[in-house]
């Protein structure tokens, strides 16, 4: 009834070109920039964490559902969870930066640290760092791993026992991802401009990713379609992922003005820095941020009609997705850089990177059915609607 | 709909559509009983007390609070923010769950949102009592002046005055319109008389027409998606109050977010509290049942915690800004001479709610009781430490001080509670508790057994 | 006025009703009115309703919020008496977003109640037409005009089609 | 040269004026109610307040506006006159100006003709103001507690007079009287009735200091100290700074010498020994607490360290270190240094005045043929005339503006012998303890009120010309004399008279007629004869044997000692019934309202007290305040508390220890070498203003040693540097395109003195609050002195800090006021607009300096309110609400209030400069702070003026904003404070 995927010749060999593009234009990148390795060193961390942390934002997509006892999104629930298994490869490119560390995070310099970076050796130093990097990549993997596990055993038999089960494993996930979500997020971005901190910056990058996290679903669920798969899916489904985006874009929104409004009235120095270095030297990018990521999906998505139709839905996805690959961009170069640089390098790296991202997608995608016809909920997707 | 058997029943007991119109109508029929002229009567006592109060302060000056040239704000501030939070739940159950397609919430909609109503009067008046100057209180209004001066919109005690009264129009707006039927119900109950002419009236002539449920489930749908943003702005801007400023503990970007979340924490305890009497005092059980409760609780571990991440989080921003007031400004919460607020806030907040990872807990009407009065508790000692002891030790320690409540601010309080539960005791007795036509609409899948009249 | 004349025939469950109206649509019979004590599920596709207008009105309501909001603050702020507060700039843009928002959440519920209550002819004081007081209890009732004294007529159309009970009405 | 007006006699014809002065004042009846008096007041001044207010900008209609009938040519309403005076109290002498305003002098500031103030004032010379609208003041003469009449005082006195038993004295007991008309008018008394007796009584004794100096230079005189002379300065138990002889002079020369500048890079340096903490000893570069009965052995030892430094053969005495090393400084400077103690004690000051003798100080820190005229006090006359009394030698007594039963009650003598004296006339400005025993109080005229004059020191006059006229039935006590002895003319005839026959020469009038010197020299009070010479002394060597034999060691004994001691705000306790000086917090213990026992930290612990504790002192039960840096065994309290009919502020407030001061060696004695304390359980909250006293390692006071400034002017301010070059900001700051007021304030000038504090309460109409709600933190200060303690609690480092509003261009508070009451002038000013203020406390809560005050009761009856006032002091009345400025406004209940930089003289100057027709000259404006800071530290001024001083203070390496860090951009700056110490070498 279900149409399974089948990972055909024809896309492995799409997806390796794509891979493999990706991968001559990065080489030529950084052949390019040998002498401006921070350059290259940024762009793995930009491309290894925002992909990651789209896994682990598609992970945690499922997670909430399962916990919030969901019926609708059983329908698509086989794209986010596969989108999650990219995780351990993503973490393949965290630990590559950790090579990298000292190109990018200056407090890894211990030598010559000032007052301020001396406090807080004790939580930003090589060694922590590494070992946190690597506790983050494990727990994620092992926690992604094991909810799949428990979701394809559903597909052979139906036992409301194992449907208990996930919710357990949910629960788990749930607690250590609210915590290590923040953490790495302050590990990996926030401590590039080590002085600065700010206690929201974890939940903001979170959302970010969320957002992009569930516009690749919505990409994926085109591509997918669009190879004659998934018909299922319906324009109530569609509509609610589009509401997601539509309300998750605004919730970002709602974050980066609550972190800039109170940054920009206190006006205090030592956290000022972080926004008079983005809007000095990335100006136009500063405020393009926004607009791409905010405006662009309110104004599209805000009538019913379109989230109810796959085209403009599709077009405010990969503006999104686009969009919070620059909002990462704009959260690590300024640091990392100093100055806006964008080139082959920069799209070589992500070209190849979203090339493994993808390859991964599909090849696990193809390892399940499309659905999880076992779910106690599952039916309850067919027969539901939107309000108009 | 198809709702799979394996939900559980939100609605127990043998139901039919005119078994629900009984039910709910029940308790605004007949006299009203010892208790609800005792309480009321209570409630009214306080009110009377908390007007005093109110006048002590009004005529003789704030100076008849704790409050010194430290601590500009204190327990009248605490409650303000207290009392918003709780007014948090309503809107939140009935915009954010409806977009979320919540079921559950059609029981507890209807008086959450009331609750949510008279939570926000009693918040608003807070930052009314607190001028200085009360009769002079109209300045903060934009209005064309011969001095030509307008407001400070930089203020967000400004955007307060614009979120707050937005909050309470729409809030009011929505939930009013939520009971045009259900009040069209009533009055169609009603024996011909000054009761029914009154009900009619306030039913806006309702008729139950297939086009105007049509329109009323649209303009919902929009008034749930703007409210849903609303209802974060409002705690946002309550947020920004302290945030927008350089003090330590209160300037920190994490507040808008997290202060949203302990609203609706603090909102979803205090329904609770109440619902669980409520529904044993007006025999509402098989309304609002485990099912619900389990539900709210779920929200309670999710808000509860996150509120808990973002106390962790700014200890641990605090220790790693390197500042040293922001460093000193955690360290006296914890340990300074307020540590016993700090700790009742995270026992409360942060540990008991934890309670409810276990089944048997969050599904115990008892259990809950305990732990949602532990939640109210600790959410006012939430602002407290935010609002006392970020002040009473800031930058220079030539001006640091120590704050107590006199019995006027005591008074106030009480007052609050006395103006909450005095509306909350006439909205039981005149409006139905239970949204009628909303469960009614779910009752065919929800209920444990639905019984079908008719052919 | 001219007098009107119904005949109202009533379901004491919805999904009956939609199948009535259904029969009844078959028949070619039109359909004046539906009376429900709660919004059935689909009975807006059955009947084919015309989508509501409002969300257009709260969208443009929205919009002259959010352009009042904003316009009002950068004039007093620039233009009538530009006043520093604290260094910011007298076009402090950031300051604006709260009271803009808050004025088009304002705007665009407003625009959506009255909307709604005008476009249904609902409001303080409304006397409209009650056929049967049972409709707010449990009682799906289908409303058909009738013209040239066909009322008869109409009432075994709707006995046949199920209904529970049927009654004339004179308005 | 500043034009000052004229008082109102010299404009009128010579021969009009005193006519126009006999007819005067005919007082109504029931003048007693202050609020009568004041109608009287406008009666006569025909221009009533209330309009004096509509042209000050207030919104009310004018509803009854009396004009005057013929308008007085100098008055104009609106705008002030100043006319110069001299305060003189008994105690200390300043020369002032007494600005008015429609016919009410409404502020004091320091004569800037006076060389020796500069133009500065202490914090009791500026509250002395308030005294004059005193409530409680004597308003009529009695007898036996009845009201009589003048005409029937005089008429029955000069029967008394005529009819006097010439066996029997007739004593004048007055203050040190250092007028030249006074001492000949008493004189010219005398001559008349041989059997009047002058006797001189000091409120606090110095007497041993004269007689020191008796035993050394032949004459009983009180030399000039010169500390602006001195590269060092050691000090022994003497507050030289706070209320030693001549405070406000002392901390003038005192800053001056220790100020670094561009061209002065030299600081004295000030060590001090003492047994409590001190205003001097807190500004000390080093500081060793000492018990007082060490005193003795400190100098003693100091003495032989010096002596045979000089050569001089003496036995080695082995003292404590700290005396070692500081001989050795002092011999370093001989000539150049300075050795001053405040003990009461003969021995003492003749050690004292030994030591400078052998460093060779005389004629150079230490001047003794130009005295200075005041505390011609001598103990032993005063023990003499008891005696005297006590046998019945003495037929009558008139108490002249003297107290001694509160403050010499001698174990209940000075009481019996003075009921021993049938005829006991007290006449006095204020309620005294000692008019209760006489029959005849006479009240006399507040110093605002009448003429006098004084010679400070031999050659330098100074005048005191009324300010307003009585506003009680009072006369001055020379009046009552000259009625009695039958004198022709009034008081002010008579000094006009004998400025012409002794004053007045053709050098000092520089050639011109008399009539034109008189009016110059009213112009300016202050005339200075510079031919008058005083005596020439020499010094001859004072027997110290005895002293330096008693005291070779130290004191073994672990009795605990008790030191009573002066504060800066009260002092003796003579202008106690001042609501200003008992809210103005002492500058180290920061406490008002009160007096207390301070103990040192390791006695407290030892016993286990804690502040607020009350314990048993000999029977006097007091509340304990532990005073860091206190000698161990040593207890501490001020006088000038308790008094039992000083009025309605003053009466019973604190506890009175007068009692405890008892004659030693023929001096009055301040400290009791033994003493017994217990707890009794009890507590009792003192009314402090500052309850934390620690830095906490943060850089708000910066500071550094002398030596590390001269290697580097930024040092301690290294942080300075490192904020500006992280000043980033999102936003760009605006721009001020005409004046922009900036203030720099030097920490390292400032003394703590605290006249500012007074100053800005006289100028902004501060409401007082009281002791109860001081202790709620309720205080209205607009500007407070911090006062923080670093190092160790027995001895701790002293800073402080002036902090008022710092006028930020970036200020948090001002985002944030709802109604826009608060924003940014033009000017840079952060101003408020009362008038709009809601109160919401938002701006209070969101400054980081806490600078702003909030009105949380009606405190000065601005409120439309009529019954819900919070006046402990009776600030609301209208005879003490005619003190207030009428330039600002009187702030109502509910409103936030703070410095404004005195706006209101800067729109003055403004204008002034305006009608001129010129641009503002660089310090044109000052602020009331500024102006009568003795220590110069405050300095105001344009920033965007390159030539101005503030622009060039702004540069100097020691100037930094108080939490720059934060970027609010303040427009108050300070220079770091610099020490005269060895960071690795210290005495202790």
């Amino acid at each position: 009834m279900y149409k399974s995927f089948e990972f055909t010749k024809k896309i492995k060999s799409y997806l390796l070109a794509m891979i493999v593009i990706g991968a001559v234009l990065a080489v030529a990148g950084i052949a390019m920039n040998l002498d401006h390795t921070h350059r290259i060193w940024a762009n793995v961390l930009l491309n290894g964490f925002y992909f990651t942390a789209i896994a682990m934002s598609a992970a945690f997509f499922v997670i909430v559902h399962v916990l919030g006892e969901s019926g609708w999104h059983t329908a698509v629930q086989r794209i986010p969870e596969a989108m999650s298994l990219y995780v351990p490869i993503g973490g393949v490119f965290m630990l590559l930066v950790l090579a990298g560390m000292h190109d990018i995070y200056h407090w890894s310099h211990t030598e010559h640290l000032d007052e301020i970076l001396q406090g807080k050796s004790a939580y930003l130093n090589p060694m922590f760092f590494s070992i946190r990097t690597v506790a983050y990549i494990l727990l994620w993997s092992v926690l992604v791993l094991w909810f799949r596990k428990l979701s394809l055993k559903s597909d052979s038999n139906y036992d409301l026992k194992l449907f208990n089960k996930q919710r357990g494993v949910a629960g788990v996930f749930i607690v250590l991802f609210a915590i290590t979500s923040s953490t790495s997020a302050w590990d990996w971005i926030m401590s590039i401009d080590a002085h600065w901190f700010s206690t929201l910056f974890g939940w903001y990058i979170f959302v970010s990713t969320f957002v992009s996290a569930v516009a690749i679903v919505i990409i994926l669920l085109f591509v997918l379609k669009s190879m004659g798969y998934m018909e299922h899916v319906n324009d109530e489904h569609l509509h609610d992922l589009g509401k997601y985006l539509f309300g998750f874009s605004i919730f970002w929104a709602y974050l980066w003005v609550s972190q800039y409004l109170l940054i920009w009235y206190s006006n205090i120095p030592e956290e000022t820095i972080y926004y008079v270095q983005r809007i000095e030297d990335f100006g136009f990018l500063f405020y393009a941020n926004v607009v791409i990521n905010f405006l662009a999906p309110f104004l599209i998505l805000m009538a019913r009609g379109t989230k109810r139709k796959l085209n403009w839905l599709i077009a405010a996805a990969v503006i999104v997705f686009l969009g919070h690959w620059l909002d990462m961009y704009m959260a690590i170069m300024p640091g990392s850089i100093k100055h806006p640089e964008f080139g082959i390098l920069e799209i070589g790296m992500t070209v190849f990177v979203l090339g493994v991202f993808l390859y991964a997608f599909f090849r696990n995608f193809a390892k399940a059915p499309v659905v999880p016809e076992n779910h106690p909920y599952f039916k309850e997707s067919f027969d539901y609607d939107n309000i108009r | 709909m198809y709702v799979s058997p394996v939900r559980e029943p939100l609605i127990s007991g043998e139901k039919s559509y005119s078994k629900v119109t009984e039910d709910i109508y029940a308790p605004m029929t007949g006299k009203p009983g010892k208790l609800w002229f005792g309480g009321l009567t209570l409630a009214l006592i306080a009110l009377g007390f908390g007007l005093f109060s109110i006048f002590i302060t009004v005529w003789d000056g704030i100076g008849t609070w704790g409050l010194d040239r430290t601590i500009g704000w204190g327990w009248g501030i605490t409650n303000f923010v207290w009392w918003v939070g709780i007014g948090h739940a309503g809107t939140f159950i009935s915009a954010i769950l409806l977009l979320f397609r919540q079921k559950w919430r059609t029981s507890i909609n209807r008086s959450a949102e009331a609750m949510t109503i008279f939570a926000v009067m009693c918040a608003g008046l807070f930052p009314l009592i607190h001028m200085g100057r009360l009769p002079l209180g109209f300045f903060i209004f934009p209005y064309p002046n011969t001095r030509d001066v307008w407001v400070n919109f930089n203020s967000p005690l400004l955007w307060d005055v614009f979120a707050i009264s937005t909050y309470l129009t729409v809030s009011v707006l929505f939930w009013y319109m939520g009971l045009i039927p259900d009040i069209g119900t009533i009055r169609d109950r009603l024996v011909p008389g000054i009761k029914k002419k009154v009900y009619s009236f306030l039913s806006f002539g309702w008729t139950g027409s297939a086009r105007h449920w049509a329109r009323h489930e649209s303009m919902s749908l929009i008034l749930a998606g703007l409210a849903a943003p609303l209802v974060l702005s409002v705690h946002t801007i309550v947020s920004f109050d302290f945030a927008t400023s350089v003090i330590p503990g209160w300037h920190t970007t994490i507040f808008p977010p997290y202060f949203v979340s302990g609203a609706v924490f603090s909102g979803f305890a205090m329904v609770l509290t109440l619902m669980i009497i409520t529904r044993k005092a007006i025999n509402l059980e098989d309304y609002i049942t485990k099912a619900h409760l389990e539900s709210m609780n779920k929200i309670i571990i999710a808000t509860g915690s996150i509120v808990g991440i973002a106390y962790i989080t700014e200890l641990f921003i605090a220790w790693y800004s390197g500042v040293v007031y922001e460093q000193y400004a955690f360290v006296n919460r914890a340990f300074g001479p307020y540590w016993w607020a700090y700790w009742i806030m995270m026992t409360c907040n942060v540990i008991t709610p934890q309670l409810f990872w276990f089944k048997k807990i969050r599904r115990s009407f008892a259990a809950t009781f305990v732990i949602s009065i532990f939640v109210n508790i600790g959410m006012w000692f939430e602002r407290f430490v935010i609002i006392v002891t970020s002040l009473h030790r800031d930058f220079l320690p030539s001006s640091w001080s120590m704050y107590s409540p006199t019995w006027v601010e005591v008074g106030i309080y009480i007052g609050t509670f006395g103006l909450f539960f005095t509306l909350f005791f006439l909205f039981i007795r005149f409006f139905p508790v239970i949204a009628i036509a909303e469960v009614k609409s779910v009752l065919k899948t929800s209920t444990e057994k639905f019984i079908k009249k008719g052919k | 006025m001219q007098q009107t004349t119904f005949v109202s025939g009533y379901y004491l469950d919805d999904k009956d009703l939609v199948e009535g109206i259904k029969a009844l649509q078959d028949k070619n019979i039109e359909i004046a009115d539906v009376r429900t004590p709660f919004p059935v599920h689909g009975l807006d596709k059955v009947l084919k309703l015309r989508r509501s207008r409002l969300p257009r009105a709260g969208f443009i309501a929205g919009a002259m919020g959010t352009a009042i909001g904003f316009g009002f603050q950068a004039w007093v702020f620039t233009e009538a008496w530009p006043l520093n507060f604290g260094g910011k700039p007298y076009l402090s843009v950031p300051s604006f977003i709260p009271v803009t928002f808050e004025l088009t959440v304002l705007f665009a519920a407003f625009a959506l109640v009255f909307g709604f209550l005008l476009s249904s002819k609902l409001g303080p004081g409304a006397d409209n037409v009650i056929f049967d007081e049972e409709v707010t209890n449990d009682r799906f009732q289908i409303l058909l005009e009738v013209s040239n004294g066909n009322s008869e007529q109409l009432q075994s159309e709707l006995q046949a089609v199920g209904a529970e009970g049927v009654q004339h009405h004179d308005v | 040269m500043k034009e000052y007006w004229r008082s109102l006699e010299d404009l009128l014809p010579a021969e009009e004026a005193p006519q126009e002065k006999k007819s005067s004042v005919v007082l109504s009846e029931g003048a007693d109610s202050s609020s009568n008096s004041r109608r009287d007041f406008l009666k006569y001044f025909g221009f009533s307040i209330a309009s004096a207010a509509v042209l000050a900008g207030c919104e009310r209609p004018v509803k009854k506006a009396i004009p005057y009938l013929i308008q007085p040519e100098e008055v104009k309403p609106g705008t002030a006159n100043y006319y110069a005076s001299t305060f003189y109290d008994g105690a200390e002498m300043v020369p002032i100006l007494v600005k008015v305003r429609d016919g009410r002098p409404i502020k004091i500031e320091g004569n800037d003709l006076c060389q020796m103030t500069g133009g500065s004032a202490s914090a009791r010379v500026q509250a002395s103001l308030l005294n004059l609208y005193d409530e409680s003041r004597p308003a009529q003469p009695t007898l036996d507690g009845n009201p009589i009449r003048w005409e029937d005082v005089d008429a029955k006195l000069l029967e008394t007079l005529s009819t006097w038993d010439a066996e029997k004295e007739f004593v004048i007991l007055t203050p040190s009287i250092i007028s030249p008309s006074t001492k000949q008018l008493i004189h010219d008394f005398k001559t008349k009735y041989p059997f009047v007796v002058h006797e001189t009584f000091d409120a606090y004794s110095y007497s041993a200091l004269k007689e020191a100096c008796h035993k050394g230079f032949g004459s009983a005189v009180i030399p000039s100290f010169r500390f602006d002379k001195a590269k060092m300065v050691v000090g022994f138990n003497v507050d030289f700074l706070g209320t030693w002889l001549q405070p406000t002079a002392f901390g003038r020369q005192y800053a001056s010498a220790r100020k670094l500048t561009e061209g002065q890079r030299e600081m004295m340096r000030h060590v001090q020994f003492e047994p409590i903490m001190s205003l001097t000893g807190s500004n000390a570069d080093e500081r060793i607490p000492m018990s007082a009965s060490d005193e003795g052995y400190y100098l003693s030892s100091l003495y032989m360290a010096v002596a045979q430094r000089s050569g001089m053969m003496v036995a080695a005495v082995k003292g404590p270190d700290a005396i070692d090393k500081v001989a050795d400084e002092l011999v370093a400077l001989r000539g150049q240094s300075l050795v001053v103690s405040g003990t009461n004690d003969v021995s003492i000051q003749s050690l004292v005045l030994e030591i400078n003798h052998l460093l060779q100080n005389f004629g150079k820190t230490i001047n003794v043929d130009k005295p200075i005229n005041l505390y011609q006090g001598c103990d032993k006359k005063f023990d003499a005339l008891l005696s005297r009394m006590e046998s019945s030698a003495v037929g009558a007594v008139m108490f002249w503006e003297t107290n001694p039963l509160y403050h010499a009650p001698l174990n209940g003598r000075t009481k019996e012998a003075i009921k021993k004296v049938p005829l006991r006339i007290g006449v006095q400005s204020q309620q005294t303890e000692t008019a209760l025993v006489c029959s005849y109080q006479l009240p006399a005229p507040h110093f605002l009120e009448k003429w006098d004059d004084m010679e400070l020191v031999d050659g330098v006059y100074t005048i005191t010309q009324p300010a307003i006229r009585p506003l009680f039935k009072t006369r001055a006590p020379q009046e009552n004399l000259m009625a009695w002895a039958g004198f022709e003319g009034s008081y002010y005839d008579y000094i006009k008279l004998y400025w012409k026959d002794q004053i007045y020469n053709a050098d000092i009038a520089k050639g011109k007629q008399f009539e034109t010197f008189w009016k110059i020299s009213l112009r300016d009070g202050i005339v200075v004869d510079k031919n008058k010479k005083g005596a020439s002394l020499t010094y001859s060597n004072i027997n110290i044997s005895s002293s330096t034999n008693n005291y070779n060691s130290p004191n073994s004994s672990n009795d605990l000692e008790l030191v009573l001691y002066q504060t800066v705000p009260v002092g003796d306790g003579t202008l106690a019934n001042n609501p200003w000086l008992q809210e103005l917090p002492e500058p180290v213990s920061r406490v008002c309202w009160d007096n207390y026992v301070s103990v040192s930290p390791a006695f407290a612990a030892l016993r286990g007290w804690s502040q607020g504790d009350v314990v048993d002192v000999n029977g006097l039960e007091m509340p304990v305040l532990v005073q860091p840096g206190q000698a161990r065994n040593t207890l501490a309290i001020a006088v000038g508390y308790g008094r039992s009919n000083a009025g309605r502020v003053a009466s019973d407030l604190g506890k009175n220890v007068y009692p405890f001061v008892e004659l030693k060696n023929g001096h009055r004695s301040y400290s009791l070498p033994k003493v017994e304390v217990v707890a009794t359980g009890g507590t009792y909250e003192l009314a402090a203003t500052q309850s934390h006293h620690s830095m906490e390692g943060r850089e708000l006071v910066r500071e550094t040693t002398i030596a590390e400034f001269l290697a580097n002017p930024a040092s301690g301010n290294e942080t300075h540097a490192k904020v500006e070059k992280l000043h980033t900001s999102l936003y760009h700051e605006h721009e001020y395109k005409g004046h922009h007021w900036g203030m720099s304030i030097d920490l390292n000038s400032c003394i703590g003195c605290n006249a500012c504090v007074v100053a800005c309460s006289a100028e902004n109409n501060v409401p007082v609050v009281g002791r109860n709600e001081v202790r709620r933190s309720h205080e209205m200060h607009w500007l407070r002195l911090d006062r923080y303690y670093a190092g160790d609690t027995d001895n701790p480092g002293v800073v402080r800090q002036p902090v008022m509003c710092q006028h930020c261009d970036n200020a948090p508070c001002e985002n944030v006021c709802p109604v826009a009451a608060t924003n940014h002038s033009s000017e840079g000013i952060n101003q408020m607009a009362y008038n709009r203020c809601i109160g919401t406390r938002y701006c209070n809560n969101n400054c980081p300096y806490k600078v702003r005050r909030f009105n949380w009761y009606d405190y000065t009856g601005a409120d439309t309110i009529p019954n819900n006032r919070v006046d402990p002091a009776g600030m609301t009345l209208d005879l003490k609400r005619m003190v207030l400025n009428p330039d600002v406004t009187v702030r109502a209940k509910g409103v936030i209030e703070k410095c404004s930089m005195c706006i209101q003289r800067i729109q003055d100057k403004k204008l002034t400069a305006k009608k001129d027709g010129r641009q503002l000259a660089d310090g044109e404006i000052k602020t009331a702070c500024q102006q009568t800071c003795p220590a110069d530290a405050i300095t105001f001024g344009d920033m965007n003026d390159p030539q101005s001083k503030i622009s060039k203070l702004l540069k100097d390496a020691r100037q930094y904003g108080l939490l720059e860090e934060l970027h609010t951009l303040p427009s108050v700056v300070y220079l770091s404070k610099v020490r005269n110490k060895d960071k690795n070498k210290t005495l202790s």
